[in-house]
Parts: structure tokens; sequence; C-alpha cells
């Protein structure tokens, strides 16, 4: 962080006696004397309208020369109020809002809420379900990499991965389209259940998607990993140390970088991710280089989870996907019909939603950007009384500036596009 | 360009000085088909719907058919604002700012049910369309709206560039934040954000 | 959700070893087990929990705050913390009464991750973080001055009417966009205007407190 | 006697006129409308702090006179390379004429290399 060595009170921070802003000492880089043909510094607005920031992030980068001193992120440009509205809808109306936080990985978020909101009422959903759900994290953290890669190699100048990578995102985008409706906001899962069960000859497409999909990531492996400008760019640069990482609360391939082997898939498992087969791959020097290693292996390891998920949901191919509770889950339309209890429970849920027991629930995911967390608080009614989202970009983010002090301008780019943030989920 | 704050022309007055003779008509089709297949577009992308813009702009929806390949990051070079997602009030300065530095002739594109009247976010921190902030020319609806819908949105600007002529004056005003910090009078500002829909009565938080 | 011990963990019995009274209680819900601690000697158990060699929780997962419907129920400041070779988790909590000021010790000290966790906090709820480097509003801006939006009392499209907030937004002034950090930096006081220069010596930057 | 010159001139014609139809066109076309936001600088849509003539460290300067010194060597080296092909009686003294140039600037390059100019940080 800044390093200060004034103590600013809290009721006036930085204004002295007479009214001018405390001058503050800077965080000269150790051992850099002030000489005096030294130039001021110069205060630059990476700003919220930026091609390199990845949505409104606004870096206020305080410069000698070509050499970055401090950078102080101004984030909250994209703040929308998602926790306020939370507290005003069902937890079902609540399944839309959440893959608009996360917009690059939509149905994890989707999943995830469901996760949390079975915890609280402590409900077991059917295997068929899990299953669809691990294929929906997965595809997820396909897209959600594919998105980084393309933007990151636009930033360190490579502009053809972009159009490979997009490329590929659309043959996901139309799975997605034919399983929900809808490109990019899925809205895919119901408390207990899903919004529906996949479509014939879907698990088709995924298959042939998972037999040709490794050809493009051999393209870009041979495009980036032996190239001599990537690693020029970015070996060595934005190091983050384990303890530091752990001691910024990073998570995700940021933590896994720096040599840090935690993944909540495996050491708090979710969705039966215990009995799928994967490893999960972790870097040693926790520099970009080490993070571009690590979210390129994870898309060959979610391929290696959706083969094996493909192969259980031929197993499953009759199973139910809805818990059959009708409290929970809307009765299936003919039984709503005919049978009036059954119509008694639909009219319920749809007026007055899903009520949930008192108490409150923490559930951590691995999201592709780290861990997503959501912690819902209930009060027995059917509207939560706090929905707090844990963003991993957002704490990734806050680990900007320490890795940002003393480097040049453009690898501030770099850190930047490495830490893999979206502002959807950093401002909320 | 955008709409006039003066809202409707009244009858019978004199629209524009120099009548419409064969050498302008033909310098109109000129330019305007120049600017046409040219407009560089200034994508100002904030949420979801950036992720849709950049899904057009990539190989499968192509947007350089329209001659939109180039997109400039800096105002200076940009012929149309795209607002792609939501605004936020804290980013409303900022849109305000880089509109007036954009150069004329400017049009504007309001991407999304976000950027056209706040979407799902009736908010306290949320701006309730940015025609409340900027005049916008066309509105493309979608939550995010398909690549196709984007360019149903363009081909539509452009049938707009079409029919505009040099000769007017009144196209390529400035219409800047009023003395009073507003771009639209209060009243109306109030009209546009009304909630609609169930947005009414969502304030019911138990 | 009966309070099973089976799951409850066994760092609450040690708290209540080491620190006693100052554990007010502790409950289960939903499998995770939750710890009340008082807001006097929080500070001093958050360390221990790190620090601590049989506890070892050092990651803090997040950092938020609770505040419930009925208005005499007291607003919660909540740490989740993780030891990650232990794979174990504990959600401690401080009690704060609405109607006294909302401070709380800063763990900025302990955990780095903290700093923006509790800059939001602070934005959103309004509690102050005792020894917080630089505690400012990260959301919203800076001369925000309609509140804390998370509180149950602010409503949900905000207390201006649009036009209103649509003028304060446009009006903002490189005060607004800029901290007081970065004024310094720039050397730019002397641009500032006249009124803005009062505002910032008398400290009055749109808190509502 | 002025013949040969005559495709230069017409090409020097063709690019004032050209010029001169675009610019002119371009402004009577164009619809400037001067506002103070307008020429206020751009800097990511965030009101700019401070002003752009900072002190800057003496190893920028030193840079750019390098680069002038060096590249305006190369560019005496094309015409002298043009010449050498067509002359060729003469080669030999123009060939010592370009070395002597040559060692010359290679003795500067030697000078500042050693002063640790090229040194960046």
């Amino acid at each position: 962080m800044s390093t200060r060595t004034l103590e600013l009170d809290l009721s006036t921070p930085g204004v002295d006696s007479e009214g001018r802003p405390i001058r503050v000492p800077l965080g000269v880089r150790a051992g850099a004397s002030e000489d005096e043909l030294g130039g001021e510094h110069m205060l630059v607005n990476i700003g919220p309208q930026h091609p390199a920031t990845h949505g409104v992030l606004r870096l206020v980068v305080e410069l000698d020369g070509e050499v970055v001193l401090r950078v102080i992120p101004h984030i909250g440009y994209l703040h929308s109020g998602f926790e306020k509205l939370g507290e005003y809808r069902h937890y079902n109306q609540i399944v839309p809002l959440t893959d608009r936080t996360d917009y690059l990985s939509p149905m994890a978020n989707n999943v995830c809420l469901a996760l949390a909101v079975e915890k609280l009422m402590g409900l077991e959903i059917t295997e068929r379900c899990q299953v669809l759900r691990v294929i929906a994290c997965e595809m997820s953290r396909v897209i959600s990499h594919l998105v980084w890669l393309g933007t990151t190699g636009i930033d360190l100048g490579a502009f053809t991965p972009f159009l490979w990578s997009f490329q590929e995102r659309e043959r996901i985008y139309d799975l997605q389209e034919a399983w929900t409706g809808a490109r990019l906001t899925t809205s895919l899962t119901r408390v207990g259940g899903m919004m529906a069960d996949v479509p014939e000859g879907w698990t088709d497409g995924l298959r042939d998607y998972c037999r040709t999909f490794p050809k493009t990531l051999t393209e870009v492996d041979t495009m980036f990993t032996r190239n001599a400008i990537w690693i020029g760019r970015t070996q060595g640069v934005g190091v983050m140390s384990a303890e530091d990482a752990i001691n910024y609360s990073l998570s995700g391939p940021m933590l896994r970088a720096s040599g840090v082997a935690y993944d909540v898939r495996k050491d708090c498992p979710y969705l039966g991710y215990e009995t799928y087969d994967f490893d999960v791959p972790v870097g040693e020097h926790g520099d970009i280089y080490d993070r571009y290693r690590v979210r390129l292996e994870e898309m060959w390891q979610s391929v290696r989870i959706l083969e094996q998920a493909l192969d259980r949901l031929e197993k499953l191919k009759g199973a139910p996907v809805n818990v059959s509770d009708p409290r929970v889950i809307l009765p299936p339309k003919h039984r709503a019909m005919s049978d009036m209890e059954a119509m008694i429970y639909h009219f319920k849920q749809v007026m007055e939603g899903v009520s949930t027991p008192v108490g409150e629930a923490y559930l951590g995911v691995e999201n592709p950007k780290g861990e997503l967390g959501y912690y819902f608080v209930s009060d027995g009614t059917a509207k939560p009384v706090r929905w707090r989202i844990r963003p991993p970009s957002f704490l990734n983010l806050a680990a900007l500036p320490k890795l940002c002090e003393g480097v040049l301008l453009s690898d501030v780019i770099a850190i930047n596009a490495s830490i893999d943030i979206v502002m959807g989920e950093i401002d909320r | 360009m955008g709409l006039t704050v003066s809202g409707a022309v009244p009858e019978g007055t004199e629209v524009s000085s120099i009548s419409p003779n064969w050498v302008t008509t033909k310098l109109d089709f000129l330019t305007n088909w120049a600017r046409k297949n040219s407009l560089w577009p200034m994508p100002f992308g904030t949420a979801c719907c950036a992720i849709e813009f950049m899904a057009s702009a990539a190989s499968r929806f192509d947007l350089s058919r329209f001659g939109m390949e180039r997109m400039s990051f800096s105002p200076r070079q940009a012929d149309v604002l795209i607002c792609a997602g939501r605004l936020p009030f804290k980013l409303a300065p900022v849109i305000r700012r880089i509109w007036d530095q954009m150069p004329q002739p400017k049009w504007a594109i309001s991407m999304g049910a976000c950027a056209s009247s706040g979407g799902i976010f009736d908010t306290y921190t949320m701006v309730q369309g940015i025609d409340t902030i900027i005049p916008v020319d066309v509105y493309v609806p979608g939550c995010p709206p398909r690549p196709e819908g984007l360019m149903y949105g363009i081909t539509l600007l452009q049938k707009k560039i079409e029919g505009e002529t040099i000769a007017d004056p009144d196209l390529r005003q400035e219409h800047l934040v009023g003395e009073h910090g507003l771009f639209l009078p209060a009243n109306r500002i109030d009209e546009i954000s009304e909630p609609f829909g169930n947005s009414v009565h969502q304030t019911r938080s138990a | 959700m009966t309070a099973s011990t089976a799951s409850l963990s066994p760092s609450v019995a040690a708290l209540r070893e080491k620190f006693g009274a100052a554990i007010t209680r502790h409950a289960v819900s939903c499998g995770d087990t939750i710890v009340h601690v008082s807001n006097e000697r929080a500070h001093e158990a958050l360390a221990w929990l790190r620090d601590e060699p049989t506890q070892r929780f050092d990651y803090l997962t997040d950092l938020t705050a609770v505040e419930y419907r009925d208005v005499e129920r007291a607003l919660e400041v909540v740490y989740q913390l993780r030891s990650i070779e232990r794979k174990a988790d504990l959600r401690v909590k401080i009690e704060l009464d609405k109607t006294a000021p909302l401070v709380v010790d800063s763990v900025v000290d302990l955990w780095k991750g903290a700093d923006w966790l509790e800059r939001e906090v602070y934005d959103m709820f309004g509690v102050r973080f005792r020894g917080h480097p630089d505690l400012r509003r990260i959301l919203m801006w800076d001369t925000y001055a309609e509140g804390h939006p998370l509180r149950k009392d602010f409503p949900l499209r905000g207390h201006f009417s649009r036009a209103e907030q649509t003028r304060q937004a446009l009006s903002a002034n490189p005060e607004a966009q800029y901290s007081l950090e970065e004024l310094s930096i720039a050397e730019a006081y002397e641009e500032l205007p006249a009124d803005m220069r009062e505002r910032l010596r008398r400290g009055e930057r749109g808190d509502v407190g | 006697m002025l013949q040969p010159y005559i495709p230069v001139m017409l090409v020097t014609a063709f690019v004032i006129v050209n010029a001169i139809l675009m610019l002119g066109l371009s402004h009577i076309f164009s619809s400037y409308r001067r506002t103070p936001t307008k020429i206020a600088p751009y800097e990511s849509g965030i009101p700019v702090l401070g002003h752009a003539r900072e002190r800057f460290s003496v190893k920028f300067y030193l840079v750019a006179m390098l680069f002038i010194v060096f590249d305006i060597e190369a560019v005496f080296m094309i015409p002298w390379a043009a010449a050498y092909q067509q002359m060729h009686q003469l080669r030999g003294v123009l060939f010592v004429e370009m070395l002597v140039f040559v060692v010359i600037l290679v003795v500067g390059y030697v000078y500042i290399w050693k002063r640790g100019a090229l040194q960046w940080d």
C-alpha cells in the first residue's frame, strides 16, 4: 500500500492547521535518492474510459518519468446496488441479478446462489442436478478464461488470440443458448433444481466441443508459452509471494500462481467435486507468466471434468432434476392443473416465493476469478435480510497497488490484465 | 446531433436558409455516404452489454462489415458513442465530458435496457436512461441485445444519417448542460425516470 | 438449526478459555460456527486467532456488516476467517449498538486484505474503523451526501429526486474525483476554486456521519 | 532546359492541390463547434489535475540527442551508396571517405557506451 510515514487522524485526513493538504512524503523506491535533476512527479489517470482497464476501473498512477511510484485504484464506477436490490427480492428473483454481477461466467454465479440458499435451507439436491451444475460451472470457467486470454493478449499486443478465443466462446454461447435460451444472462438455476433439463442432442454438442476445443488451446499454447515477447513482458513482473497472497486474501488463479495449492473444489468440496479426478495447477513464482500458465492448465482440466460429467449424465438418463418437495420447486404443470394441493403450492410459491428458516449461511464456490462466496442472512421471510457477495476480483484488485510499486508504466497494464478483474462483480 | 432541446419546430417557420438544389443534394449524398460507411465507434463499454459488443466485434458477427472495426477509445477520432452497459451516477460526468469532447458530426447509440431506461436497476445509484445525460439517436433494446440486435440499431442509425443534410445547421448543434447543471429540465428528468411496470411496487422489503 | 455440538468448532472452547467474558455467546447456523466477541477485546481476539499456533486463521475470507430489519437489534460486523492448512472456518461477529457511534478497531495490521473491505463497510454502513490508513468511500464518490446506502432506513431509490441526483452527479468537481492525497501530489491546490478549498479546509467532504 | 524537371514539378503541383482540396473541403463542410469542455485535455473522462509541463529527468533528452546523431549518420549513407554504385572509376576514394566518416562516429559511440549514457535506469 502507499508507504505513508505520516499518521493521519480520522476526522480530517490530510489537511493541516491552516487548511492546506498535508504534502505527503512520497514512498520513493528504496535507494533511489531524490537527485536534484529528478523530475517532479506526474499524476496520470488510466481512467474509467480506457481500453486496458477491462471495464470502468480507474487507476491514478503517480509517475516519476517512466517509473511508477504508486498506483491508487478508484472503483465504484459500476456500483449498481445489487446487495440493496437483493433485499427486495425473493430468492428465485435474485437469480437473474447474479448473472449480471460476474457477466463473464454467469452460470457459475447462478449455481453459487442456488447452493448457498440450499445450504441455508438444508436441502439435498438430486444427483442429476449436481452433475448438470458441475457442467455449468466448468463451461463458465472455460469462457471466463477465454475472455481473459483474449483481452490480455490485446493488452500485450497480440490481437489474433482474441479472435480465436471469441470463436470458441461463440460455440459455448450456442450451447448455453440451447439450454437456457439466453447467450449471457442465463438465469439457469432455481432453489432446489434447474430451470430446465438439457435438450435432446445437447450432450453431443458438448462432447464435440470437448473434442475440438483442445486444438485451439494448443494453438494458443504454441503462440504464447515460448514466445520471446510474451516471456519478456510477463516473467518476473508483478510478483506476489505466497505469504503476501494469503495475507491479501487473494483467491483462485492469483493465489495458486503464488504457490499456495488452495482450491475450494478440493479443500471444501461441493457438488460432488471430490468424486471427479482432476488436478489443480499451482505455479511457483507468482508472476504474470505463472498466472497465464495456471489459467491455461485450468482450461485443460475443465475439459477433463466436462468429459467425466458427460459420462455420468449418460448413466443418469431419466433421473429427475428438481427436488420433489413442492414447497420449494414448482410442481410440474399437469399436476398443478389437476391436483388441488399442487395448485395451492404453485400459487403460494409464485405469490410469496420460497421462505427459508431463520439463520445465516456462507458458501464459497471456486469461480474462474477466485472464491466467490454468497452470505445469506434470513429472518424466516421469503426475502433475505442481507445478501453479501464475497467478490474474488475485488480482493485480487486490492493487491494491485502492492504489485505495481516501482514497475514501468507499461507493466501496470500487464499486471492489471493478469489479475483478471470484472467490474460488475467488484462494484456490485 | 441529437434531440433539439426546444422540442418540435413550430409549423410554418423557415427550416433551413439554403434551399436544397442539385449541388447540395449531390454533396449531401456524398458526405452522408462517406459518414455512414465509416462510423468509428467510441465503445463506452461498462457492463454485460460490453461483452456482447466485443462478441459482435469479433469474427462471427463481424462489425467491420459496417466499416466499424476501428474502435477509437479517444473521443477525438470517434463518430458514434455506443454506451454498452448500465451507467451509474458516478460515471455520469465521465460520459457527459466524453460526449462534449467528441467532434461534430457525432451520434449516440444507447445499447441495452440499462442504458436506455435504467433496466432492472431502479436503485439509488443508477441513471434511469442515458438520455437524461446526453442526446441519444438510437436505442437498442435487449438485456443484453444480441449482436444482430445491435447491428439492426446500427443500420437504423445509418438510415438516419442518410436523411441528414449539410445545409441544416440545427443538426450539428452542441446540446450542453444548462447553467442549472442539468441537460434536460428537471421535471422532464423526473418524468423520464418515473418507475414503471413492476418496478413501481418493488420497495416492499419484508 | 439445532446447535449440534458435533459441528461446533474447537476454536470456541479455546477462545472461551482464553478470553472468558469477552466471548459473549456462540452459535451454530447451517453447519458454520459463529462466535460473538465484545467490541473492546475484538482486535485482541482476532490477533490471537491469527497468530495462535493451534488456530492459525491466516486467511480473512470476508469482512462485512449486517443490519437486521427490526430496529432495536444491533448492527453486526462479521469476520469470516479460514485456516488454510487446517481447512477450518470460523465466523466472528461484533455487535454494535446503533444509537452509539459505530466505531470498531481496524484489522488492516493483521490482514492486508481487510483494507478495501473495511472501506466498503464504511461506505455502505457508516461503521468507522479506528487505525485504518485511508478510510474513504470506495463505491460512492467522496462527496456523496445521501448517507450510507445499505442501511435499512435508506430508501431503495435514494433520498433525493432523480433530477437532484443527476444534478449532483453532473456537478461533480475535481474534489469529488480525486482523494486529498492525489490533490496534494499534483500540487493542484491553487487551481481548485475558493469554495472547494474552503470545504477542504473544514474537512467537510460530503460526510453525512 | 527545364525539361528534366517537369515530372517533379507535376508531382509537387498534384500534391499541393490535393492537400489544399482535402483541407479546404473538410474545413468548409465541417461543423466545428468550439465549447470549453471540448478544448479541455482528454484524460479518460476525468478532469485533469496539475499541468503537463512537468520537469522530466535529463536521460530522456540525452537519448533523443543520441538517436538524432546516429540516425543522420544512416541518412548520409543512402546517397553515398547510390553514388558508389554508379561511379566505377572512383570507388576506392569514395570507400575511404565513408570509412573515415563511420570510424569517427564509432569512436563517439564507444565513448558514450563506456560513459554509461546507454544505461537506462
